[in-house]
């Protein structure tokens, strides 16, 4: 370094001092802080930097921030990460680096056979060939060949963080336009959020030698940055890209290196009231045969170089440029000691003030580039008048071209706000009305430093006056800049198969003709089939010129051909960011009851339960097979006395004048005749005539009732109950409390549960006549205020001990030490569903799987006919009233009684390869029967009980006999005992 | 420093009752026993250790000490109100979380989207919001903020606060 | 029709492709057409393909108001299955991507279709019992499933490091889909609407239907254009999410809503993962493309909604649902995210209709209406050809509202 | 991700919300003296304009009201938020 003399040997905003030693395609260079691996390449005299996507042509560094469409990146080590563009990646100390999409190296790339065949594969051939024998044979070569970089394949050290913010104004951008913004809103005590996603702030005053008030301008920006610091309301980031504006000014932003806390990145949600993109605008490539040559540079990146990062991206340079602002590059070009050999302009005349402005400098006027010589290194181009004629030859090792500059609209678009073209800037610029989302500054097509400063202040005090703020006065700092004009030239004559508009999809003027030839001619239709404008950088320098490449050809404006969607994000965004640190829990949360630790104490499996409750599915034995447990701890419930944790079960107190009136509305039957002290099932249907949920519910007080709901329902039952008061009856004197959390219960069952809660102690009157089956009585349980329900989902005589769950854990102490002499067990999820399938008491999600109706499950007699209305009732009527056949439910028993049947396995007639008739809901091993039986939805099934049926399985049939099903205690004697 | 400089601990379970109806038929049932009602939506009150949190429309809750639960309660009488009224204690049903120290409000940003600036979310204010994804209460607690949620979700919570603070 | 193959591939190239036709013409609109299709989307030209070659209709005007194969099946996730629940679903996923699969050849146009399996990851018991449900009644219609454990299934993806003993979810096992696909999307409304070009029928781009037409006898008549008015005897309309928007204006009104399905992808990256993994009990699901980005798709929004983009709560829950079972891929980059609308009828089933206005015909509700493109098409011109729906799409008719027969797909799965 | 003006609590963002469906006209106050037609009308078919829109939403992590949000389906703009009906 240094000694090649590309390195300026001052100036420019790095640090001498600091040098830094970084890897780039196997080779070892040095560069300085401040430096960006694009900046030191060039330093190093690196010129082939990068393959093309498609043909693998040779191509160098383009650009100078994010619109940088040739030279990808991906690292390795620490920092690996993939596709990153040179120009934005800040250099470090032991960066290593590798060119993505080629190997071995950029230099000696094997792909570059593909150019060897471009002639052939021109855009969308795969549409043509492939096809025979098969795609597949050709598919695995291609996704081979596809992709950029290697996928990262470990997890990369380290956290995110995605976090909320608020602010009354978001500016999007930290140029002159948003600086000023930022000092105009911020000075008002307006909350403010300044982002700009460059290493430091200034934007385009960091690349370009002008003045502000008379000093240079990074002075006036170095002051603002000061006192926007200084300012409690106003946060600053910096290297924090905007990258999505979204419905009701949801603006996301993606900080890359906060400094604290110690985070890989920082995701922003930010909600504004106002939002102000001051996102500056990108320079065009001109297009021409060999356009895409390493050595081929926009005008406003080689002045960049020279400016910001004082290196030399060459000897000598020719600019080619359609309008004004490349001659200020030129001759900031000049003064850094590279030799401008022309200036080739395609106007004719050109405007004084550009010539003024590189004064000096030879202009060639109405001449163009017809194209570039040199294969992995520019060495000369060729130059022609526009209007035909000799051409001549130029030397030169760097082409800085401008095709004039597109307002960064992306954000603004992305608000829904309008764009239009605009022919005097040639460019698509904000059309909106005044609204909540603002442009400032270039991206608003104020290209001209003075009226982007007032553009930046104007926005910015129209955002105020629109919140509320009085606008401070403010006066303008002076700015001089050179006026900006343009004529567009969108292709230049002769620009075919090497001439790219899209550089890094390698898609080339041909390639548009071709795909307009074929009758491709929408805009998303020759983006489609080109895929111009699809790769990372989204078409930040080509979609313009695809679009007045193909206006041209068409015969239409651009305005008329018009932009294809701006959709997020505006540069690519890591989704370890957009995460955070949610994972785990975060992702999907957990719910414990206040027993879960001890279940796991004991060794229980935990299932994944409704309502994300974690609770335990069985309690294994040492050496015991899961068969066996669950057939103990059925067992246990039929024979001596089981206890599980009834916890998660849906809890609601309904209180209030209308509250009876309240649950016959929304039950299928009558709850306004229970007398208090007493409980019934419940079966509640939607207006849809499908059944919600079920659960029993007991009568506290006249005008007080506790529900019970399913555990995975309980919030679906809370927000249908919730929605028919507030919007169907808000003149119902009904208040409704979820006391899901406040009541815990373990539910003691089996013919010796009586006994157990006697031997842990209570003042409830248990004889079976004070405490008959489906009451409720308060009262104390093992010293522990309770509030007792004679329920049963086991068919054995059964007691749910609600308490508080702080008293949990004693409660359950209580009850395992007493009922030890009586063999107390606690049975998990899995014995529960044996005991329920051997009752035929019914399960969400098995037998009611959102299709059947209460008359399907043989539940008429819940249906209270009498009741001219409730929820549901209408639309069962009405389907019944289709007399399409049902599917209803029954038992059965397999012939066979060691055949298990899956659950879930359809019944088809005669078990033939053809629709299905029902499918098997559940299937258990009976305790009872010792032998496999279960429950099924079948057509007809009711009329059917008694004769036979076939699943169908893959591997064969399996025959039942349909029974009714209710297999246990059909007269419901035990759970009444 | 690797994260925020920032505590997060849980607290103990406090006493707090439900109370629904109209502020008036509240007044009349409940007396003396509350705080003055609240002035403001999803704001609170406090007198002589309680507070009175309006947290929605015709609903408070009333918050205390533990120790003063039973004497809530028998004051209150829950199962004796009128059908206008409804008092229930649902003391068990939240757990609370303190998250305080100097960068409480930046794991707060991580955990909710409510804007809790001074200008927005007073000295004095009390709402339920989106936490994790969860229905949870936030209010002020010296040097910090307080935080309460579904008692089920505590241990999820208490991992999700300690993940954020990094 | 100029015919695609690598030879004439080659002999173009000797022309500098200069010989290349337009693969569909632009004609002048005419005033009167033997059918009209509303939409040139998928199942609109695939309606209009099958009409001219099952039927030999080619009298035909496909109306559309953008361009040809910018609606739904521009912007979907490719995802082409058959793992469905219900005896009205299976045989017709069953058969429509059986015909996709004869489609490259059929159309003369490479869809690049690929049979690339479908993964799903299964993290509760209760999703095990869902997909042995589905396999047992798959295989009946010849669709099928085959389970895997999980030490076959890290085999198989070896980027799938999450989901361990210690997560949060620890995945149980997973269910193998041989039979789903993915292909590419632009090619499948260009293949369709190149062979129905040239078999006739004609495509009017840039001409939005703004009402439509009846006669004096209440029976459809044609409809109103930008462009002026077209009558045929038969209106076909098959423009996902605006169904509703155009039978309203003959007062025609519908059970459907419509909402906005997003998808985002990746930036390109070498092969890692070479099937569609499907993870729904977290609510997400990614295949690879052939150009190397991942296609992600994830969670619905459920309000109705006519705008194209994702909601950000949507798109962080489907990352995060991801990063789950994919942490390497934190540090992979988004590169594009975009939305689609449709409109999902009240049973979240499809509809393929008559109406109660004669001659007028709607295909609607199609939420994952991409994968029943070839099926769905020649249902559709089925019912224009004959006014009376074929076998496969006979239970996907309006008169089951009537009586509130749903056609019901519980626990549908994540990948649409 | 919306902000809806709770009558109640303020602007608030999304996540505390539930979306709660269409807004239906009020649920006839005898179902059985409707036909069968128009119950399956008010059932399933709800408006579905390319423009405003009320739905129903739950403020179920926030104040627990039932709130009626005027919303455009193309633009999100909400016009008006109301507590019930």
């Amino acid at each position: 370094m240094g000694g090649n003399g590309w390195r300026l040997a001052e100036g420019g905003r790095i640090d001498r001092s600091r040098p830094l030693r970084f890897r780039f395609d196997g080779r070892d260079h040095v560069g300085f802080h401040g430096d960006t691996l694009a900046s030191a390449l060039l330093a190093n005299g690196v010129r082939l930097s990068a393959r093309s996507f498609k043909y693998h042509r040779p191509r160098g560094i383009m650009g100078a921030g994010v619109e940088e469409p040739a030279t990808l990146v991906h690292l390795a080590g620490e920092l690996a990460s993939g596709n990153r563009p040179a120009t934005t990646l800040r250099l470090s100390d032991g960066l290593e680096a590798w060119p993505v999409n080629a190997w071995p190296s950029a230099r000696l790339d094997i792909g570059a056979v593909n150019q060897m065949i471009a002639r052939l594969i021109p855009a969308g051939f795969y549409y043509k060939t492939f096809k025979w024998p098969d795609w597949h044979l050709y598919e695995p070569a291609i996704r081979r060949a596809a992709g950029l970089a290697p996928a990262p394949a470990t997890p990369p050290d380290g956290a995110w963080e995605a976090r909320h913010a608020h602010a009354d104004i978001l500016i999007a951008g930290a140029g002159p336009a948003g600086l000023m913004a930022a000092l105009v809103a911020g000075r008002a005590g307006a909350r403010v959020i300044l982002a700009d996603e460059g290493i430091e702030a200034g934007g385009s005053l960091l690349t370009r030698r002008l003045s502000i008030a008379g000093a240079p301008a990074l002075d006036w920006v170095t002051a603002a940055v000061a006192e926007l610091a200084a300012l409690p309301n106003v946060m600053h980031l910096q290297d924090a890209a905007v990258w999505a504006c979204r419905e009701h000014n949801l603006v996301m932003v993606e900080e890359r290196a906060p400094s604290r806390p110690a985070i890989l990145g920082r995701s922003w949600r930010v909600r504004a009231g106002r939002v102000i993109t001051a996102t500056g605008a990108i320079e065009r490539l001109m297009v021409f045969e060999g356009n895409d040559q390493p050595g081929v540079m926009l005008a406003s990146a080689a002045q960049a170089y020279v400016n910001r990062w004082a290196v030399r991206p060459g000897r000598r340079a020719v600019v080619f440029t359609n309008n004004d602002s490349a001659y200020a590059a030129a001759a900031d070009l000049a003064r850094a000691g590279v030799e401008v050999a022309a200036i080739v302009d395609s106007r004719d005349p050109v405007p004084e003030h550009a010539r003024a402005a590189s004064a000096g400098l030879p202009v060639l006027a109405g001449h163009v580039v017809r194209s570039t010589q040199g294969g992995r290194a520019l060495r000369a181009v060729t130059v022609a008048p526009l209007a035909g004629g000799g051409a001549r030859r130029i030397d030169c090792d760097l082409l800085a071209v401008s095709g004039g500059w597109s307002p960064a609209v992306h954000l603004y678009s992305q608000s829904r706000a309008p764009i239009a073209w605009d022919d005097r800037l040639a460019a698509f610029l904000p059309a909106g009305p005044a609204g909540p989302v603002a442009a400032a500054g270039a991206a608003d097509g104020a290209l001209e430093l003075g009226v982007a400063l007032a553009d930046g202040a104007a926005k910015a005090r129209a955002a105020l006056a629109d919140l509320g703020f009085a606008p401070p006065d403010a006066a303008l700092p002076e700015a001089e800049d050179l006026p900006y004009g343009i004529t567009p030239l969108w292709t230049v004559p002769g620009a075919g198969a090497k001439a790219f508009l899209d550089i890094q999809n390698d898609v080339t003027v041909a390639d548009i003709e071709l795909a307009l030839r074929e009758g491709y001619s929408s805009i998303e239709h020759v983006k489609r089939y080109t895929t111009g404008g699809m790769g990372l950088d989204q078409g930040k320098t080509g979609n313009v010129n695809i679009i007045g490449a193909v206006a041209e050809r068409l015969g239409k404006t651009p305005g008329e051909v018009g932009v294809t969607t701006f959709r997020p994000p505006w540069t690519p965004v890591e989704f370890g960011a957009i995460a955070g640190r949610r994972s785990g829990p975060v992702v999907l949360p957990y719910r414990h009851t206040p027993l879960t630790d001890w279940h796991m104490d004991q060794g229980a499996v935990i299932y994944e339960a409704g309502a994300r409750w974690r609770r335990p599915g069985y309690y294994p034995r040492l050496g015991e097979a899961f068969q066996d447990t669950v057939n103990r701890e059925a067992r246990t419930v039929r024979e001596g006395v089981g206890i599980y944790d009834g916890a998660p079960l849906g809890k609601y107190e309904i209180k209030g004048r209308d509250a009876a009136r309240f649950l016959d509305w929304i039950y299928t039957n009558v709850f306004s005749s229970l007398t208090v002290g007493n409980g019934r099932y419940g079966l509640m249907l939607t207006d849809d005539g499908l059944i919600l949920d079920d659960g029993v519910s007991f009568r506290l007080a006249e005008d007080r009732f506790v529900m019970s709901t399913s555990t995975g329902n309980a919030d679906a039952v809370g927000q249908h109950m919730e929605k028919l008061l507030q919007i169907e009856r808000p003149d119902w004197q009904v208040m409704i409390t979820n006391v899901t959390s406040q009541w815990a219960n373990a539910t003691i069952c089996g013919p010796k549960a009586r006994a157990v809660l006697q031997a842990m102690g209570t003042d409830i009157d248990m004889s079976p006549a004070a405490f008959p089956f489906m009451s409720v009585r308060d009262g104390r349980v093992a010293g522990l205020p309770a509030r007792v329900a004679r329920v049963s989902f086991t068919g054995e005589l059964s007691f749910e001990v609600n308490v508080r769950p702080r008293d949990l854990p004693a409660l359950w102490a209580a009850a395992m030490t007493a009922g030890a002499p009586f063999g107390i067990t606690p049975i998990g999820s899995e014995a529960n569903h044996v005991l329920r399938v051997e009752k035929g008491f019914l399960s969400l999600g098995h037998e009611v799987d959102g299709t059947a109706d209460p008359h399907d499950l043989g539940m008429s007699w819940v249906m209270a006919a009498a009741k001219p209305d409730f929820i549901g009732k209408r639309s069962v009527d009405l389907r019944r009233a289709s007399g399409r056949p049902r599917r209803e439910l029954v038992g059965f028993r397999p012939l066979d009684p060691d055949r298990q049947v899956p659950e879930g396995a359809p019944l088809t007639p005669g078990g033939r390869t053809e629709a299905t008739e029902g499918f098997v809901t559940a299937c258990v091993w009976s305790v009872v029967e010792g032998r496999w039986l279960g429950l099924a939805l079948l057509q007809d099934g009711r009329a059917r009980i008694g004769t036979r049926a076939h699943v169908r399985l893959p591997g064969g049939v399996i025959e039942v006999e349909l029974c009714p099903p209710v297999f246990h205690d059909p007269k419901g004697e035990r759970l009444r005992s | 420093m690797t994260g925020y400089d920032v505590a997060i601990e849980s607290l103990p379970m406090q006493a707090v009752i439900d109370l629904k109806g109209e502020a008036a038929a509240l007044a009349g049932w409940c007396g003396d026993v509350l705080p003055q009602f609240p002035a403001r939506p999803n704001s609170l009150t406090r007198a002589s250790g309680r507070a009175l949190l309006h947290i929605g429309p015709g609903h408070w809750l009333l918050c205390a000490d533990l120790a003063d639960e039973d004497s809530l309660i028998a004051a209150l009488r829950p199962d004796a109100a009128p059908p206008q009224v409804s008092v229930v204690p649902v003391s068990d049903s939240l757990a609370h979380f303190a998250v305080t120290g100097p960068d409480a409000a930046e794991v707060m940003a991580v955990a909710t989207p409510l804007d809790l600036h001074p200008t927005v979310f007073a000295e004095d204010a009390a709402s339920f919001t989106e936490a994790f994804g969860l229905r949870a209460l936030v209010r002020r607690h010296p040097g910090g903020f307080a935080l309460s949620v579904d008692r089920s979700f505590a241990p999820m919570i208490l991992q999700a606060l300690s993940l954020s603070a990094g | 029709m100029q015919r695609y193959s690598f030879l004439s591939l080659c002999r173009h190239a000797l022309g500098q492709h200069r010989g290349w036709a337009p693969v569909w013409r632009t004609r002048p609109l005419r005033d009167r057409y033997s059918a009209i299709i509303v939409g040139a989307g998928g199942h609109g030209l695939a309606a209009a393909y099958h009409l001219a070659k099952d039927h030999g209709i080619t009298d035909v005007a496909v109306l559309e108001a953008g361009w040809l194969g910018g609606g739904n099946v521009a912007r979907n996730t490719v995802t082409i299955r058959s793992n469905y629940m219900r005896d009205e679903s299976i045989p017709f996923y069953v058969k429509s991507v059986a015909m996709y699969e004869a489609l490259t050849r059929d159309l003369n146009f490479n869809l690049m279709h690929s049979r690339r399996t479908m993964i799903d990851v299964l993290q509760t018991w209760g999703m095990v019992r869902d997909r042995r449900r589905r396999r047992l009644i798959m295989d009946i219609y010849g669709s099928t499933y085959r389970d895997i454990d999980v030490a076959e299934l890290r085999r198989r993806i070896p980027a799938l490091t999450g989901g361990g003993p210690g997560s949060r979810l620890p995945i149980l096992g997973a269910a193998v889909h041989t039979d789903a696909a993915v292909n590419r999307h632009d090619a499948v409304a260009w293949g369709y609407a190149r062979a129905a070009d040239a078999m006739g029928v004609e495509i009017h781009q840039q001409t939005p239907v703004r009402t439509l037409l009846r006669g004096a006898d209440g029976a459809i008549a044609g409809v109103e254009t930008a462009r002026g008015p077209v009558r045929a005897p038969v209106v076909a309309l098959a423009v996902s999410g605006h169904t509703t928007t155009l039978t309203e204006t003959v007062g025609l009104r519908l059970p459907l809503r419509t909402i906005n399905l997003t998808a985002f992808v990746s930036e390109p990256v070498k092969p890692v993962v070479d099937v569609v993994v499907n993870c729904p009990d977290l609510g997400v699901y990614l295949s690879q493309s052939d150009k190397g980005e991942l296609v992600i798709g994830g969670a619905t929004d459920l309000g109705q909604s006519f705008r194209r983009d994702i909601k950000q709560s949507v798109f962080e829950d489907t990352v995060a649902a991801m990063l789950e079972l994919f942490p390497a891929f934190r540090r992979l980059k988004l590169m594009r995210q975009w939305g689609g609308h449709l409109d999902m009828a009240h049973d979240a089933s499809p509809i393929v209709s008559a109406t109660d206005i004669a001659g007028l015909i709607v295909s609607a509700g199609w939420w994952g209406g991409y994968k029943a493109i070839p099926a769905g098409g020649a249902g559709l011109a089925h019912l224009i050809a004959t006014g009376r729906p074929d076998a496969l799409t006979a239970p996907f008719g309006l008169n089951r509202f009537r009586h509130l027969d749903y056609v019901i797909e519980t626990g549908t799965t994540t990948a649409r | 991700m919306l902000v809806l003006d709770c009558p109640f609590c303020g602007p608030r963002n999304e996540s505390e919300f539930a979306y709660g469906g269409p807004a239906l006209a009020p649920r006839p106050a005898d179902p059985s003296a409707v036909s069968d037609a128009d119950w399956v009308d008010w059932l399933t078919v709800p408006p579905n304009p390319m423009g405003e829109v009320e739905e129903r939403w739950w403020h179920l992590r926030g104040c627990g009201a039932w709130l009626t949000v005027r919303r455009h389906t193309v633009t999100h703009a909400v016009t008006e938020v109301r507590l019930g009906r």
